[in-house]
């Protein structure tokens, strides 16, 4: 393997890393502040892709679609919030894992209602669309980039909410201590609301912004939904930070484990079985390297105790 | 003179910055009340939980009836002889007040692999969670559900279930807390007989209790120890008159 | 005992428990249908599902019940024993998915009810596992691969990328192309399956030096790599089994599939009157362009009903026998059942082109005629 | 008798008597589907084991449930086709009789526990969940890029295996078989969570610090909960892969391990008898209401959804009272 095209799937590592970050940001948030498993995430993120889908459908625009991806997540977010997951605050993990997995059957076969079973059509606009050449010869997609580009600002923008502004402050005192936030007079269902809407917004936002490049369709955010469990995981649950790390080495470890694998084992074995063993073991990559870092560090590399 | 049946000899423990325990020597004899005395935040919990074995020293060497058990954990510790009883009530709160004693007298035998019979129905077992509840006067509240006994119970509860352990050394951790003044005067009581069966290393507040049970007491203040002494001595010792009770006095 | 006898065995005891029941049904045949209807996967089914049910419109013989196994193998095995136990079903179909097919077949066929597969063919069910109570009105899984082979050795197609992905469907797919393909394969990949993100796999198609790209990624898959593959300005040409490249998918996959070739045993051009009678009425039934599953899903019911005016179903022999005749108009034109019940059929080169606003189909040649399959000589029935 | 016991004896009573009910009417899918319920509750029995007494949320018991299912696969499928499993160093031939089956099953289960529980053990809350799920999730893939077996397509028997004395082909017999396994795993889990293993497990649960002062390991307390509840839903998996007369890749996914989770909370987390009110509901839910509509998972989803807001302690918690009986 030449050293460009390593360097070309590094990047794509990269890329899907950064993909998985917008997930996985909303998902860690909702988490962090809340404590609560969110199996209904990948469901936003299907919501935003479908919302995107329809309306770049009837007006044409991505841009509005975007808006739109934005929009209607971050409403259905809060719907359910409102109707559901506040009652849940307070519960167990195994009781947000039912009403969560509930969600799904309803959002999923909801939204097949609405729109059909076959898969919808949302493309990259016309002006991201096509390869553009970068120093070293490599030719790469411009959307991509753009992905890129948006992971990074959003990562950015967390930081800066999180850090710098006063509802950042009180999602910080929030994830230390409920009561405590209550008792300085914080209205918390609201903030709570708001965290909840801003995850299922990102969660949209990645939808559709994924959709463009991939199979906008009933169930695409389960598969998801798994990997962005698998990021903060291993981040760290409630760290964006750790999100973001995670989902880097998350993606790099995908996209190398299946380039660099079979080769590698084909140095040791038959090059038929070493192409079946290895695709099989880069299956599970991703899974070895969470057991792998939970084992060193059982709340994930940027976990509190 | 006899050896020291729990010897701790230059504990050390940081928490970044902060020292909690600052070379802290102290020894328990055989037959006695050793008192662990200071104000909040003194470091006195952190000591007790590097004696039981849930926190790891810094530096320093716990003796335990002649044997150096520094690099044990809580379990072995316990199993070797060292009966705990924890500043907030830390109990089994879904369970029954018996099924509390009987979980330590099944702690004390070991014999925890066992599927099949029914554990309250082992004679031997219940009626040694029962004896120990007799002792503290729990007996009447045996089928109650532990989570609600008031705050005073839990800590005699407490108090049973390491009697149940037949402990050689017990350690306790503001027994006295929110009992109010009859209960503290029966459990003072109780101790008092209690430090025959095995001795004690005693944190408490209440200085009534300390001052009553105490062959000797250990002054803590900031991680460090700065006065060991019959109660006697600590009442007229300067340097503790001044950074602990100078405060009490004050008030 | 042997396995066959342990069949045979099974079959005999179910059949004498169906006994009691043929009296009941006269000369009407009660058809059980499994198919996927809800779900990721829910778009296949309903088209066969469609078909099916516009061939058979208006026939008061044909009783039609219809389960949906979600894509579970294990509820499509008890959908199965409901249709045959509870409602005592004469004649089964509908199953999608390979693996479902696996699943449940044996078991339908052991029982001495007739299977009529609308879809999938796997190949243990062509060769050892061939059945006289199963028959495949769609194709032996590797019909379009192996058509694939031949039409690029013959087009002047040298060099080819195998992408597919890592479950047996794959490996078998790209085994068809490369028992007929006489060039070189450079290399081969199995992605993950319910892989979204190709571009890995892209860079490595840009890098090797073959000049087409040969790949079967079902559903989602094909699309998202569609996509991405088009965004990524490689220009290798690309072949594929219609599977990615069916009305249904083109829809969301747009512009991206454009020149793509791919194999296919229908498409809606395919020129003759069964064809056109069923395009027109499909598109007037339900409003949308029918796909190779909702042909499937006619075809089978044509073919249940020429044998249904042939012999009675409680007669096994005789509609066996009525069944291999295979006598109706299929709408791929030329159609006949091999020894081992699956199709003789012709297999066409298709490219996907721009009818109008719709991204469509069109005819360029065929690829294999009277093509069969190779599992045939295992098949001792 | 309490509330619960009243409710449990009409629990245990539900599945023979709709399947002899369904018996007598001939309708042999009521009794398949009867069976299908046992064998689930029995899969969920073993979790309960693990999540209910232990606190273990193990969101990877589809592990399990594969290896269980797995194990009749490979084992019968030898058996079928008259091809030793191994050869080397010593002869290992496939077998029909169900009884070896499931002892397989038990013990492949039992060791694969062992290893992932000793791993997963060491983290807690969360990440417990997630660590078993990415177990369960290694075997899913590794069973559908195995080809061995095939893969993705999965396995079909056929026949289901014997058991000494029964036709297991007949549905009431193979259900009195899957029952009567039920029963004395019920017997059996009913005893632990009593026996002294019972009391420290759950006393793990509820103060892990507690059990460690009174001298007992709740890691080895622990691990050994993890073993003996993914054995028995390996007995589970090895069962169910009998009523199918299949196995497939799908036992493995995390699907599985969420529908066996459902069952405990929707019966009752901690409740004996939980797993048997739990997963005859999900049942009789997926089939009634797939007659309704072609998107009758937005039902099903909306139920769900009532049971978690408004019957907490699920179904048993609801009509039996909030508190676990003690005694």
């Amino acid at each position: 393997m030449s050293l460009i095209l390593l360097i070309e799937q590094v990047l794509n590592g990269l890329q899907f890393g950064v993909m998985l970050f917008l997930m996985a940001a909303g998902l860690t948030l909702i988490f962090g502040v809340m404590g609560l498993i969110n199996l209904a995430h990948g469901s936003l993120y299907m919501v935003g892709a479908f919302a995107a889908a329809a309306v770049a459908g009837w007006t044409g625009s991505f841009a509005l679609a975007l808006v739109a991806a934005l929009a209607a997540a971050a409403a259905a977010g809060a719907l359910v919030e409102l109707l559901v997951i506040r009652r849940l605050y307070d519960r167990d993990h195994l009781d947000q894992v039912l009403a969560t997995f509930a969600l799904i059957l309803i959002f999923s076969e909801g939204t097949r209602w609405l729109f059909g079973s076959f898969p919808l059509f949302l493309d990259v606009p016309a002006a991201l669309a096509g390869p553009v050449m970068l120093p070293g010869g490599i030719l790469y997609p411009l959307y991509r980039l753009v992905i890129i580009g948006v992971g990074l600002l959003v990562a950015l923008g967390l930081f800066w909410l999180i850090a710098k502004t006063r509802i950042g402050v009180q999602i910080r005192a929030g994830e230390a201590d409920r009561e405590m936030i209550a008792a300085l007079g914080v209205d918390i269902s609201k903030l709570y609301t708001l965290v909840f809407a801003l995850g299922a917004a990102l969660a949209g936002l990645a939808g559709a912004l994924v959709g463009a490049i991939q199979s906008v369709q009933v169930g695409m955010g389960e598969p998801v939904l798994i990997l962005a469990f698998v990021v903060i995981v291993i981040g760290g649950i409630g760290s964006i930070k750790g999100a973001l790390v995670g989902s880097l080495l998350v993606g790099l470890t995908d996209t190398l484990g299946g380039v660099l694998l079979p080769p590698l084992l084909g140095i040791f074995m038959q090059a038929s079985s070493a192409t079946s063993v290895g695709s099989a073991v880069a299956s599970m990559a991703i899974y070895i390297l969470m057991v792998g870092v939970l084992l060193f560090k059982p709340s994930g590399l940027f976990g509190g105790t | 003179m006899t050896d020291p049946l729990l010897k701790l000899s230059d504990l050390n423990k940081s928490f970044g910055a902060l020292k909690a325990t600052d070379n802290v020597s102290l020894t328990l004899m055989p037959g006695e009340i050793h008192a662990l005395i200071g104000p909040n935040g003194a470091g006195k919990s952190t000591l007790i939980k590097q004696v039981a074995g849930g926190l790891r020293s810094d530096s320093g060497t716990v003796e335990f009836a002649g044997r150096d058990v520094t690099p044990l954990g809580t379990v072995a510790r316990a199993r070797a002889g060292l009966g705990r009883t924890f500043q907030i009530s830390s109990l089994a709160m879904e369970y029954t007040v018996l099924q509390n004693t009987v979980l330590g007298a099944l702690g004390h035998d070991g014999a925890v692999m066992r599927f099949f019979r029914p554990v309250m129905k082992d004679r031997a077992l219940v009626d040694r969670g029962m004896a120990a509840l007799e002792r503290v006067g729990l007996a009447d509240q045996a089928a109650k559900r532990t989570a609600d006994l008031s705050h005073g119970q839990r800590r005699l509860l407490e108090v049973a279930v390491a009697l149940t352990l037949e402990p050689k050394v017990f350690l306790m951790d503001e027994p006295m807390a929110g009992l109010g003044a009859s209960g503290s005067k029966r459990l003072t009581g109780f101790l008092d007989d209690l430090r025959a069966q095995a001795p004690i290393l005693l944190v408490e507040h209440d200085m009534d209790a300390v001052f009553a049970l105490a062959d000797r007491i250990s002054v803590l203040v900031y991680g460090q120890v700065i006065a060991t002494g019959t109660a006697d001595e600590i009442k007229r010792d300067a340097a503790v008159r001044e950074a602990y009770l100078g405060a009490e006095d004050a008030a | 005992m042997k396995l066959k006898s342990l069949i045979a065995a099974a079959s005999i005891a179910a059949l004498s428990a169906g006994m009691a029941y043929a009296e009941a049904h006269g000369g009407k045949v009660k058809v059980g249908m499994i198919t996927t209807l809800s779900g990721g996967g829910a778009g296949l089914g309903l088209d066969v599902r469609d078909g099916f049910v516009l061939a058979a419109k208006g026939n008061e013989n044909l009783e039609l019940v219809i389960e949906d196994d979600q894509r579970k193998p294990d509820i499509a095995v008890q959908l199965a024993d409901k249709l045959i136990q509870s409602e005592k079903v004469d004649v089964m179909t509908g199953i999608i998915w390979s693996n479902l097919a696996m699943a449940v077949v044996p078991a339908v066929t052991a029982q001495g009810k007739f299977y009529l597969s609308p879809n999938a063919g796997p190949s243990a069910l062509a060769g050892k596992g061939c059945s006289p109570f199963y028959f495949n009105v769609a194709w032996q899984n590797d019909a379009f691969y192996e058509a694939s082979g031949s039409w690029a050795s013959e087009n002047g197609i040298e060099k080819v990328f195998l992408m597919a992905p890592n479950y047996p469907a794959g490996t078998d797919g790209m085994t068809g192309f490369k028992r007929t393909f006489t060039g070189e394969v450079v290399d081969e990949v199995y992605t993950k399956l319910g892989q979204t993100d190709y571009a890995a796999e892209i860079a490595q198609i840009r890098a090797s030096d073959a000049d087409t790209v040969y790949f079967f990624l079902p559903g989602g898959m094909g699309i998202s790599f569609m996509k991405q593959y088009a965004g990524s300005g490689v220009d290798k040409k690309v072949m594929g089994p219609a599977f990615s490249f069916d009305q249904g998918i083109l829809g969301a996959i747009g512009d991206a599939a454009l020149g793509v070739k791919n194999t296919s045993h229908w498409s809606k051009d395919i020129d003759n009157e069964a064809n056109k009678k069923f395009v027109a009425d499909f598109q007037a039934e339900y409003g949308r362009l029918p796909s190779l599953y909702a042909a499937q899903g006619y075809d089978t019911a044509l073919l249940l009903q020429s044998a249904m005016g042939k012999a009675d179903v409680k007669d096994a022999a005789a509609f066996q026998a009525a069944l291999e005749e295979a006598d109706f108009a299929s709408v791929r034109g030329a159609f006949a059942f091999a020894p081992n019940h699956h199709p003789i059929q012709d297999i066409y080169m298709r490219e996907v082109v721009k009818e109008g606003d719709i991204v469509t189909n069109k005819i360029i040649g065929v690829a294999a005629s009277n093509h069969q399959d190779v599992y045939g000589a295992d098949c001792k029935m | 008798m309490t509330r619960e016991t009243f409710l449990n004896v009409i629990l245990f009573a539900i599945l023979p008597v709709t399947a002899l009910a369904a018996f007598a009417l001939d309708e042999p899918f009521i009794i398949t589907l009867a069976t299908k319920a046992a064998i689930l509750a029995l899969a969920g029995v073993g979790l309960n084991i693990a999540l209910g007494l232990g606190g273990l949320v193990s969101f990877g018991h589809a592990a399990f449930f594969g290896l269980g299912g797995y194990a009749m696969g490979i084992l019968a499928s030898h058996a079928q086709s008259y091809t030793p499993l191994m050869e080397t160093p010593f002869l290992i031939e496939g077998t029909k009789s169900m009884l070896v089956i499931w002892g397989v099953a038990i013990i492949a289960a039992a060791l694969a526990a062992l290893a992932i529980g000793a791993l997963s053990l060491r983290t807690t809350g969360v990440y417990f969940i997630m660590i078993t799920l990415a177990f369960g999730q290694m075997l899913y893939y590794f069973a559908i890029s195995w080809p061995a077996y095939g893969g993705e397509d999965g396995l079909s028997i056929y026949i289901r295996n014997d058991f000494p004395g029964l036709n297991t082909l007949d549905p009431i017999q193979f259900f009195a078989i899957a029952f009567g396994v039920l029963a004395i795993v019920l017997f059996g889990a009913g005893r632990l969570a009593k026996a002294p293993f019972g009391l420290a497990l759950s006393a793990a649960r509820q103060n892990a610090e507690r059990v460690e002062t009174v001298g007992l390991t709740p890691f080895r307390i622990r691990l050994v909960a993890f073993v003996i509840s993914g054995a028995v839903t390996g007995l589970a998996g090895a069962l169910f892969a009998d009523l199918n007369r299949f196995v497939s890749p799908t036992m493995f996914s995390w699907h599985t391990s969420g529908e066996i989770m459902i069952f405990v909370i929707l019966g009752g987390v901690g409740r004996l008898f939980g797993p048997v009110a739990g997963a005859a509901l999900f049942i009789l839910l997926e089939h009634t209401l797939g007659g309704i509509s072609e998107f009758w998972q937005v039902y099903l989803g909306l139920l769900l959804l009532g049971v978690v807001l408004f019957a907490r302690g699920g179904l048993i918690g609801t009509i039996a009272g909030r508190e676990v009986a003690h005694d």
